[in-house]
């Protein structure tokens, strides 16, 4: 967990973290398009081409601002806050090296808290503009939000515990990468926990529905009507950064298997093919699970987390408290 | 030395006893005012024969006081105060007089068990405090026990003069009444508060037209 | 020296009281009666200093005896009383300009004032408890027309039950004491000083056993009604509550206090006869009893006089709870606790008073924002609220705990946790109520009213008597205290 | 040994300067206007002067405390020579240096604060009066966390109460100021009651009230007493730290005192229970019985998720901000379970933990609760009302006002980099810890606890973006925020300092908990130069996520919003913004009653936590001449609150009419009096034969 001393890994560890800023840099969209194009593909569409995201991101950041005339600055801060929080933390997080760069400092706790400090921005901006659906996302993103927290930070626990740590490198590491310990009934059940928050914290049907224009039922969407321009550029690729940041939560948490052992070239390329692979796969399962599912009832949202949570709680309890 | 003396104080303490019976089962004002006189002036005979029997002069005092001050001065008082206050001369009971004389009967027991240790802690009791000190107890309680069954402010006036012949009994059987002095004192006291007693009653008629202490009832909790 | 101070105490207000009943002319009345409690309060200092020199004090004839006890209650008395003649001189011009009152009223008001510190002075006095008695009787009867004072139906009713139920008590009480008479007889023989304290107290240990429990249940009864002990207590809230508001004060502050003298001194002898269990456990119960008896009247209450009558109730509680502790810390608690309550008592009592006049009501619905109204007034009353329901930084503080220390000190933990709980329930009453009555708006425009600017000071002064003893009690007050708890140990 | 007595003269002055402002306050401060300006304007000054005399003292005494606590060895204070307690000794050991610490953070800038808020008052109320309490109640509060005896203890204790009391009824024309001050009063006398008899129980053993005596006996007394002093410590201190259920005269209270004064009573006040609890439970009982840091984990866990859930229904700034210092005081006690829990196993790595996260997040609570009320204050100062349902778009009027505010709700909400959540952060790391070493009764406890504190830190974020958002965002909703200014200086100087703390303490709460550590080993009895345990090293020490990250993560945001700036203008993204009104829906325009409320805001939660809160609704429409249009409609909303209405009512209720059936004894027949007198005489004659 420890840097590796001496100058040469330092430098490496440079190299590799400026890979990974790169890389979730520029990953998010394409992400989104592979879930964009396999639910196409699902409903028999065509769907875009997987670059859309990026033309998209790319025409919005070319665009002209919309400043609503009641706005203050939070405003304009939040899209900078949401943005930051949400890379910092997709660099923190153990990706693809055995070294992160600041590995020392993925604590999870810390990473879901600056997740939150990034919502929290965007709750108060969607207030600032004094229009009703502002307000309206800000108060449904800010309910399912704190009822997420509880059964984000149980689902893991399980792993965290056998680990010692609430670093996630640390637990990443700690996983060994065995048959037994990925269809340990344990294992599944806190996937599947974390998977549904996932969803929840993504703002993915069933929960809520990325791609709606209906205002009523929005809750993301409705919290950021008022942005444009480069503002909602910076929003979008932000959550589209926070998905891939889960998306490697539920890969390398639960299916360890590639974090390169070794700072050798090799491993680290084989590492960064299998990431990708899991990260694929894991957004074809989002795109399966968003086109044979309906979006539920605001109200029927905690029941949801409540399974969840029920999730993680039952895998803690087999894990530790029968044997 | 002769025995009639403590004999005719036996009887007379009995014969105060049966009027605080009588008290008890009395249905007239003035009946009540007559007999207390009475019992007054028996208390007094009790104290004379303390004085010749036993030889304590200084009881003397107490003879006279009781005859002018009990006899004669309350009772005397106490009918003025009835005539001029013009109530119904009958008795309102709050506790009937079946109950009444059960109760009293009760007390009576009780004053008997109370002496009892008094009388046996004296090696050689003499028959005065034997036969007198429980009945001078019972008729305290009793006195006592007219104050809360009755309900016109005159029977309680009596109730308490009662309650004070029991204890002044009492202190002739056993201590052969108080240091001279003091006996002064106290009957000064209850004249004195006879007295008051009274003015209150005549106030309290002026002020309410009632002597019942059921409409005495502005000032609770 | 003590002819002097004997004469100050006894014989002055018997001549006030004389001249008081001659004159109709105000300003003597007035005058008379504050010089004569001034006079008495300063012959009780001077006593007090006496008796910490020389232990104790009485007369050649033996009939009057004082020691650290009574005179610790003296000085307790002639205080309120001087605090109250003071007083009484701005209540009744208030109210005699106001109408309520006449001048044959206010003459018989001194006159009985005086009486009644006379009567209270024998009580303290005297040797023999005989006259002890006929004090105790004397002072019933010189309070009644006090107490019924404003002939109005409502104080002739609390006169009425106020004499009736005093009288019974005494009555029984007298009883008690023919029959300690009794025992003692047997031992002296046919000696006229049979009743004399002296001589009981050195003869305790060899009184019979039996009469003098017997004894103790009828002198327990008798002053206990005297001194307002539940369930002996039901006269003091018609009595506080219709008498003048300075008569209730020195009643609480005063007659109280020398009815538990009384009460103490038996309590004394009958430890010293049949040990210390018997009489504890009934003054521990009575106590506790009367404390618990204040506390529905005290938190369901519309009248502020009667508020304070059954405070007084509960106090009178403590400090039988506290001998019946029979440690000697209790009974030092105990005593300076009958110091606190006694200023707190005057305190609440004055201002209270002060209120009546103010919004020609003692209800307390009729009373509100008394911090705008009457400031300085409303300020004491709040203060002496809390420093009668045991808050720190003042006197009943400090009592109160020593109280419960002593109590836990020597194993009586559930009867202190029951004496800790009612104190505090005790309180939500009274800050509800007196939070009720200081603040907020006035209900309507009163008129103002004049009152004399000594009263102000006086209270104030007892303000601050009270803060001292709760921060720093004077080392002789100290001393006084302990050597009267010494008495009470025999 | 220089350094000892420099912090003893230092707290000496603090002490007298204290006294000296209570003194001179009600002398100088004039109660009604003088009639010449100059009088008037001098006046002024003699406020500003006594408020500065406080200030003096807490910085006096704020340092004083932190050369005891980096010193880490105890001093006493003796300013006084007799007492009737015995010798007045104020000692400042680690722990009470500590919390000496805490109120002269805060007590130092609410003096600053008072200067300019006092100022308003001036001439309308009385100013003396407050100048008196100010200065008593930081004395007092001084006081109760350096006393060495348990009757001094009692003493400034129940003095504080009265102070406060009287802070809450300063305001004492209003129906609400009474009630509530009613309510804490009679709250605080209950508690009392159980600390007397704490103490007194500890006495019964000891023979004493000192704290050194307690120290040596109490630990040893038998299990039943022990139980008895816990049971007391945590009802008698619980109430006036505000735990569920003894919580119900803070909400009341805390807002009916004025601004300056709430922040104390908030920020401070209630944080000398835990002072207490602590001092009970481990100064003096040492080890405990294993249930107790249970008892205590559940009633941290229900104040402060009940606690953060009564927060979200209120629309009352002050309220919002009084029900969530119940949810702190929460996490407070969630720190001091962990540690209960461990020392009694006799772990007392984690139990180190779980007191430094209990101590660092007092620290932290002060500052931030009591910038949010004075922050509070200033909206209140300059709107004249708390209800947020009228309030709106005030970030425009009262920038630095809404900055400081956003910092406190960011810190209160335990959002990286500020300070509350570097102790939740410590919380976590307990519950943790805790969990690999526990025990399996104790397991199970351990994710549970750290899922609600999830849940209790995101439903705080949720309250604060509607305490902040519906505010200071927006447009306003009422003729309250037309006129309105940004406060004085000196004001914005008070909430600047701690803001600043916050930031310093979150930023770099390694230098905090360096320091704190001792305070723990003192606590727990500990030598402090023995080495801790792997667990607590590998928690606190040598765990860098604590120790440099946060510093780190301050710069890596600031960096990475430069990367994002840049990228923008690499992507030659275009920086244009124009001006334009709010989209709203093809209407002419917003008016400010379309903005969602408070009350929208929290529906949601209202709905799903609706067995907590028992919403109910009347809607009332008026006149409806026709079905489609409507010209009033007035909807009532109530939610319940439950322990009002489910405990402390029908207990009150059924208190009451007891009272009132034993009041019949009282009969008014003066036959029924002497009847209890003949009946008495006639039962105890009946005993003694």
């Amino acid at each position: 967990m420890d840097s590796p001393n001496g100058m040469e890994k330092q430098l490496v560890t440079a190299a590799i973290w400026i890979v990974q800023l790169v890389a979730v840099l520029a990953l998010p969209p394409l992400v989104n398009g592979i879930i964009r194009k396999s639910k196409a593909r699902l409903q028999n569409r065509v769907g875009p081409p997987l670059s859309q995201s990026y033309s998209d991101l790319f025409k919005l950041f070319r665009k002209e601002a919309l400043v609503s005339a009641t706005t203050s600055w939070i405003f304009r801060a939040a899209p900078y806050v949401v943005f930051t929080t949400t890379l910092l933390v997709a660099t923190l997080m153990p990706m693809f090296s055995p070294y992160p760069p600041l590995g020392w400092m993925s604590d999870f706790i810390l990473l879901v808290y600056l997740l939150g400090l990034g919502r929290f921005f965007l709750a108060l901006s969607a207030l600032d503009a004094g229009s009703s659906f502002g307000g309206l996302g800000s108060s449904r993103e800010m309910t399912i939000a704190s009822l997420v927290e509880p059964a984000m930070i149980l689902s893991i626990f399980a792993t965290a515990a056998s680990a010692g740590s609430l670093n996630l490198n640390a637990i990443a590491s700690s996983v060994s990468p065995s048959i037994s310990s990925l269809l340990n009934p344990s294992q599944i059940l806190a996937f599947a926990g974390l998977f549904i928050v996932t969803l929840a914290e993504t703002g993915r049907i069933p929960v809520d529905n990325p791609a709606t224009h209906l205002e009523l039922t929005m809750i993301h969407e409705a919290m950021i009507l008022e942005y444009s321009g480069r503002h909602l550029a910076l929003i979008e690729w932000a959550s589209q950064i926070k998905l891939l940041i889960f998306f490697s939560l539920l890969g390398n948490l639960f299916i360890p298997t590639g974090i390169a052992a070794s700072v050798s070239l090799v491993d680290f390329v084989t590492g960064i093919a299998i990431y990708l692979v899991k990260i694929g796969g894991l957004a074809v399962v989002v795109a399966l699970v968003e086109s044979t599912n309906a979006k539920l009832r605001l109200f029927r949202v905690p029941d949801l987390l409540m399974v969840a949570f029920t999730l993680s709680l039952l895998s803690l309890v087999l894990r530790f408290l029968i044997r | 030395m002769d025995q009639t003396v403590p004999y005719l104080i036996d009887l007379l303490a009995a014969a105060i006893l049966v009027t605080t019976f009588l008290i008890v089962s009395s249905r007239s004002l003035i009946f009540y005012v007559r007999l207390f006189s009475l019992q007054s002036i028996m208390l007094g005979a009790v104290a004379l024969l303390v004085v010749i029997g036993y030889g304590e002069t200084h009881i003397l005092v107490s003879v006279v006081l009781t005859l002018l001050v009990k006899a004669v001065g309350i009772p005397i008082v106490l009918s003025r105060l009835i005539d001029r206050i013009k109530v119904p001369k009958e008795i309102d009971f709050s506790v009937n007089t079946t109950i009444s004389l059960l109760v009293c009967g009760f007390l009576v027991i009780l004053a008997n068990s109370v002496a009892e240790p008094i009388i046996s802690s004296r090696p050689v009791s003499t028959a005065m405090v034997t036969k007198v000190l429980p009945i001078s107890i019972s008729v305290m309680l009793i006195g006592l026990f007219i104050m809360t069954s009755r309900r016109k402010a005159v029977t309680q006036i009596i109730g308490l003069l009662t309650m004070e012949n029991g204890v002044f009994l009492s202190g002739l059987s056993i201590t052969s009444g108080m240091p001279m002095i003091v006996e002064l004192g106290i009957f000064f006291d209850i004249l004195v508060a006879a007295l008051i007693l009274g003015v209150f009653v005549f106030r309290i008629n002026r002020t309410f037209e009632t002597v019942d202490s059921d409409t005495l009832r502005r000032l609770r909790h | 020296m003590s002819v002097i101070i004997f004469t100050a105490l006894l014989v002055l207000p018997l001549v006030g009281a004389g001249v008081c009943s001659l004159t109709r002319h105000q300003r003597m009345l007035e005058g008379v009666t504050v010089a004569v409690a001034g006079v008495a309060f300063a012959a009780a200092v001077r006593l007090a200093f006496i008796i910490l020199a020389q232990s104790t004090l009485s007369s050649r004839n033996a009939l009057l005896y004082v020691d650290a006890l009574s005179s610790l209650v003296i000085l307790v008395v002639t205080g309120s009383a001087f605090a109250t003649a003071l007083y009484s001189v701005s209540y009744l011009r208030v109210q005699l300009r106001l109408g309520a009152i006449e001048i044959r009223h206010v003459r018989l008001y001194y006159s009985l004032f005086n009486v009644f510190l006379f009567t209270m002075m024998t009580v303290l006095l005297s040797n023999n408890l005989g006259f002890l008695w006929i004090g105790t009787e004397a002072s019933t009867l010189s309070t009644a027309f006090l107490v019924g004072f404003y002939e109005k139906e409502h104080s002739l009713e609390a006169a009425w039950k106020y004499i009736v139920i005093c009288s019974v008590g005494i009555t029984l009480a007298l009883f008690g004491i023919i029959l300690t008479y009794y025992s003692a007889l047997s031992i002296v023989g046919g000696a006229s000083n049979a009743l004399h304290w002296t001589v009981l107290i050195k003869i305790a240990p060899r009184l019979d056993p039996g009469i003098i429990k017997l004894a103790f249940i009828f002198i327990l009864v008798g002053f206990g009604t005297k001194a307002g002990i539940a369930p002996f207590h039901t006269w003091k809230p018609d009595a506080y509550g219709e008498a003048p508001a300075p008569i209730s004060a020195l009643m609480a502050g005063g007659l109280v206090n020398v009815a538990l003298y009384s009460l103490l001194r038996f309590y004394a002898i009958v430890t010293k006869t049949v040990g210390a269990a018997f009489a504890s456990h009934l003054l521990m119960f009575f106590g506790l009893l009367a404390m618990a008896v204040a506390v529905p009247f005290v938190l369901v209450q519309k009248d502020s006089k009667r508020l304070l009558a059954y405070s007084s109730v509960e106090h009178v509680g403590i400090i039988i709870f506290a001998v019946g502790l029979a440690s000697p810390l209790a009974y030092f608690g105990a005593l300076l606790h009958m110091i606190n309550n006694a200023i707190a008592k005057l305190i609440l009592f004055l201002t209270t008073g002060n209120l009546r006049l103010a919004y020609h009501s003692k209800l307390i619905a009729r009373i509100s924002g008394a911090i705008k109204v009457v400031p300085a007034t409303a300020v004491f009353y709040i203060v002496g609220i809390f420093a009668i329901t045991g808050w720190p930084p003042f006197g009943p503080f400090i009592s109160e705990f020593t109280i419960a220390t002593a109590g836990f000190a020597n194993g009586n933990a559930i009867p202190v946790i029951l004496f800790l709980l009612i104190v505090a329930t005790i309180f939500i009453g009274f800050i509800y109520y007196g939070s009720r009555m200081v603040f907020g708006e006035p209900h309507h425009l009163l008129p103002p009213v004049q009152l004399h600017p000594i009263v102000d000071v006086l209270i104030g002064g007892l303000v601050l008597l009270l803060l001292i003893l709760g921060t720093m009690i004077p080392p002789w007050l100290w001393m006084l205290v302990q050597n009267a708890a010494k008495v009470l140990q025999g | 040994m220089l350094y000892s007595l420099q912090s003893t003269n230092l707290f000496i002055l603090s002490l007298l300067a204290y006294v000296i402002g209570a003194v001179l306050g009600p002398i100088l401060a004039p109660r009604k206007a003088p009639a010449s300006s100059a009088g008037r304007r001098l006046a002024g000054y003699a406020v500003t002067a006594v408020f500065l005399v406080s200030a003096i003292a807490s910085l006096a005494s704020l340092v004083a405390s932190y050369m005891v606590l980096s010193s880490r060895a105890s001093v006493d204070v003796s300013p006084f020579p007799l007492t009737p307690f015995g010798h007045l000794t104020f000692r400042l050991d680690p722990l009470s240096a500590f919390f000496l610490l805490v109120i002269s953070l805060v007590g130092f800038a609410v003096s600053i604060y008072s200067l300019g808020y006092a100022r308003s008052f001036l001439f309308k109320r009385h100013v003396g009066l407050l100048l008196f309490l100010h200065n008593s109640f930081l004395l007092l509060m001084t006081s109760v966390v350096t006393v060495t005896n348990g009757v001094l203890f009692v003493v400034v204790w129940e003095g504080m109460s009265i102070a406060t009391y009287f802070l809450i009824t300063y305001e004492h024309e209003s129906q609400p100021s009474r009630r509530a001050g009613f309510l804490y009063i009679a709250m605080t006398h209950v508690g009392t009651f159980f600390l007397i008899l704490m103490f007194l129980t500890l006495f019964s053993h000891s023979r004493s009230f000192d704290f050194d005596s307690f120290r040596i006996t109490a630990s040893a007394m038998p299990w039943g007493s022990k139980t008895l002093v816990f049971f007391c410590a945590l009802i008698g201190f619980g109430i006036k730290a505000g735990v569920i259920p003894l919580h119900i005269w803070l909400p009341e209270a805390h807002p009916a005192a004025p601004s300056n004064i709430s922040a104390l009573m908030s920020g401070v006040m209630i944080k000398t229970g835990i002072y207490g609890m602590i001092r009970v439970f481990f100064d003096f009982l040492g080890t405990g019985l294993p249930w107790w840091g249970f008892a205590v984990l559940i009633l941290a866990l229900g104040s402060s998720v009940l606690g953060v859930l009564f927060a979200l229904m209120e629309h009352d700034l002050k309220r919002l901000l009084a029900y969530h210092s119940i949810e702190n005081i929460g996490i407070i006690l969630m720190g001091i379970a962990v540690a209960l829990i461990f020392h009694q196993a006799g772990n007392d790595g984690i139990a180190i933990v779980g007191l430094v996260a209990a101590l660092f997040h007092t620290l932290n609570h002060a500052t931030f609760k009591s910038l949010l009320f004075l922050s509070a204050g200033s909206v209140v100062h300059s709107t004249g009302t708390r209800n947020m349902e009228e309030l709106g778009g005030l970030i425009k009027r009262l920038p630095y006002t809404a900055t400081f505010f956003l910092v406190g709700a960011v810190a209160i909400s335990a959002l990286p980099p500020l300070n509350g959540f570097a102790s939740e952060w410590l919380t976590f790391q307990a519950f943790f810890r805790g969990f690999d070493v526990a025990e399996l009764s104790v397991k199970t406890a351990m994710p549970i606890s750290m899922a609600l504190l999830a849940l209790t830190s995101a439903l705080a974020a949720a309250c604060f973006v509607k305490a902040f958002g519906i505010t200071f965002l927006g447009t306003s909703r009422s003729r309250h925020v037309q006129d309105i200014h940004e406060s004085p200086w000196n004001m914005l100087a008070a909430m600047g300092l701690l803001a600043a703390a916050c930031l310093f303490f979150g930023i770099d709460p390694s230098l905090v908990i360096s320091r704190l550590q001792p305070v723990a080993d003192f606590v727990l009895h500990r030598n402090p130069s023995g080495a801790l345990s792997v667990d607590v090293a590998r928690s606190i020490s040598a765990n860098p996520t604590v120790n440099e990250a946060p510093v780190l993560v301050a710069v890596l945001l600031l960096g990475i919003a430069a990367i994002a700036i840049v990228a923008i203008v690499v992507l030659r993204g275009n920086r244009r913004s124009r001006v334009v009104p709010t989209w709203a829906c093809g209407l002419e325009g917003l008016a400010p009653r379309m903005q969602y409320t408070a009350t929208g805001f929290s529906k949601p939660i209202r709905m799903i936590f609706s067995s907590v809160f028992r919403p109910s609704r009347e809607i009332d429409v008026r006149e409806p001449m026709s079905p489609y249009f409507k010209p009033t409609i007035r909807v009532d909303l109530k939610t319940e609150a439950i322990f009002d209405t489910h405990v402390y009512r029908p207990l009150m209720n059924s208190v009451l009419a007891a009272l009132r059936v034993l009041r019949k004894v009282q009969t008014g027949h003066i036959q029924s009096y002497l009847a209890y007198i003949f009946i008495t005489l006639i039962v105890l004659l009946w005993m003694a034969l």
